[in-house]
């Protein structure tokens, strides 16, 4: 664990129906200590209150990248810089 | 090697000359246009907007990219997706490879369309005729696809 | 659904656009170019020719597009084929399929040119720069393409 | 067997090397009654004499197409009015 983890702030950032319904496009915060991997970060979505514990409230439609890259729900969040939450892609 | 995200159209023929340049070792070109379709179920669409994740997106595609250029020979390979937004017959994303065998060619392409669909971060959302928006669900049928890769490709 | 034999170089753009028109149930567009190489094994090409058995082509091409369009879900198709003297960089063969999606496009034009190549009446022969003329082989890889859709497509 | 057959004309085409070492694109002649196969026509073209010998001498290396269509050794001649003569194909 890095002092820069511990005490720096988190850009979460939020797209397609995850954008809209949480009514944010990004936001910065200090992350709580106790949150550890993918799925520890999405079980506390979904207790923030309104309007995340609706938009988190099946967490097994929603997908996480960590700086950039895909994140499976038991990867560790680390000293990541910037969050991202959205539903399954559908480019192309 | 390029990938480009874009609001403006691409011209097939333009962007094929430039990937393949002077390069007599290519042989075979293969080259896939993915358009917006004019109907969403038994409903049609009135317009289809394409969001993505600047930043993440440039590296995801050249992830798959690079990916491509270890599992086939390759010479030059161009991914172009557009975003913004567009209606039925618009073009939404280009994908070119070149190789000295069409082999290679047609895998590299068919490879980097299975896996663009199911890694890269884009997301569509349909206006249909009657005024609904919605936004379109991630396919089981593509996710099948690029699982395939895994077994038949490593 | 059409084939064209000419001497006369494509427009891979032009082409698509007056395929596709405007029909709007297409959702891809799976395109295939071929192109003479610079090299025959370890020897610099100078110039390659392609003859072709008039009336027997064309009738052949439109065997295989209909089997393609039999086997596959296809809007539309396209078969250009050059005949006479070409440069290394030159196009030879041009295909394009249009389906409502992906996985038809790319089967049709993968079928189409591994059958092109082992059932059309074309023959290549090379001009190296040693000055030696030859016929172009048929490679068994070829032969072995098209027979696996025998047993995969039917 | 019509009459057809028995008396008409039939062209024959070469291509490629076989029009090269045949030193003719075409020809037009009654082919000998008892030509019934693919297969005849080709021993008959190997016994042919110059410059046919030599041009047939490898059968199997030789494709043959009836009225436009590929022909399989074992098909019949039939009422064919036109058949060629090429090596495999190498478009594409």
């Amino acid at each position: 664990m890095t002092e820069k983890q511990s005490t720096g702030e988190t850009v979460l950032r939020y797209f397609a129906w995850l954008r809209e319904r949480t009514g944010l496009s990004e936001e910065r915060l200090i992350l709580p200590a106790d949150i550890l991997t993918v799925n520890d970060l999405l079980l506390w979505q979904s207790r923030r209150g309104h309007p995340f514990d609706q938009a988190f409230a099946k967490p097994e439609a929603i997908r996480v990248a960590i700086d950039h890259s895909h994140a499976k729900p038991a990867a560790e969040i680390g000293s990541a810089r910037e969050i991202a939450f959205f539903p399954p892609v559908t480019g192309g | 090697m390029a990938v480009r995200v874009s609001e403006a159209d691409f011209d097939v023929s333009e962007e094929m000359a430039r990937l393949t340049g002077d390069d007599t070792g290519i042989g075979g070109v293969s080259i896939f246009v993915g358009k917006v379709r004019g109907e969403a179920g038994a409903e049609k669409l009135v317009s289809m907007t394409l969001e993505h994740y600047p930043g993440m997106t440039e590296a995801e595609l050249e992830r798959i990219e690079a990916e491509a250029h270890r599992r086939f020979n390759l010479s030059a390979s161009l991914i172009i997706h557009r975003v913004g937004e567009f209606k039925p017959g618009d073009n939404i994303v280009l994908v070119i490879t070149c190789s000295p065998h069409r082999g290679d060619a047609f895998g590299a392409t068919a490879f980097l369309m299975d896996y663009l669909k199911t890694c890269a971060p884009f997301w569509k959302k349909e206006t249909l005729v009657s005024g609904t928006t919605r936004w379109v669900e991630a396919r089981e049928s593509d996710d099948e696809a690029a699982a395939a890769w895994v077994s038949i490709g490593k």
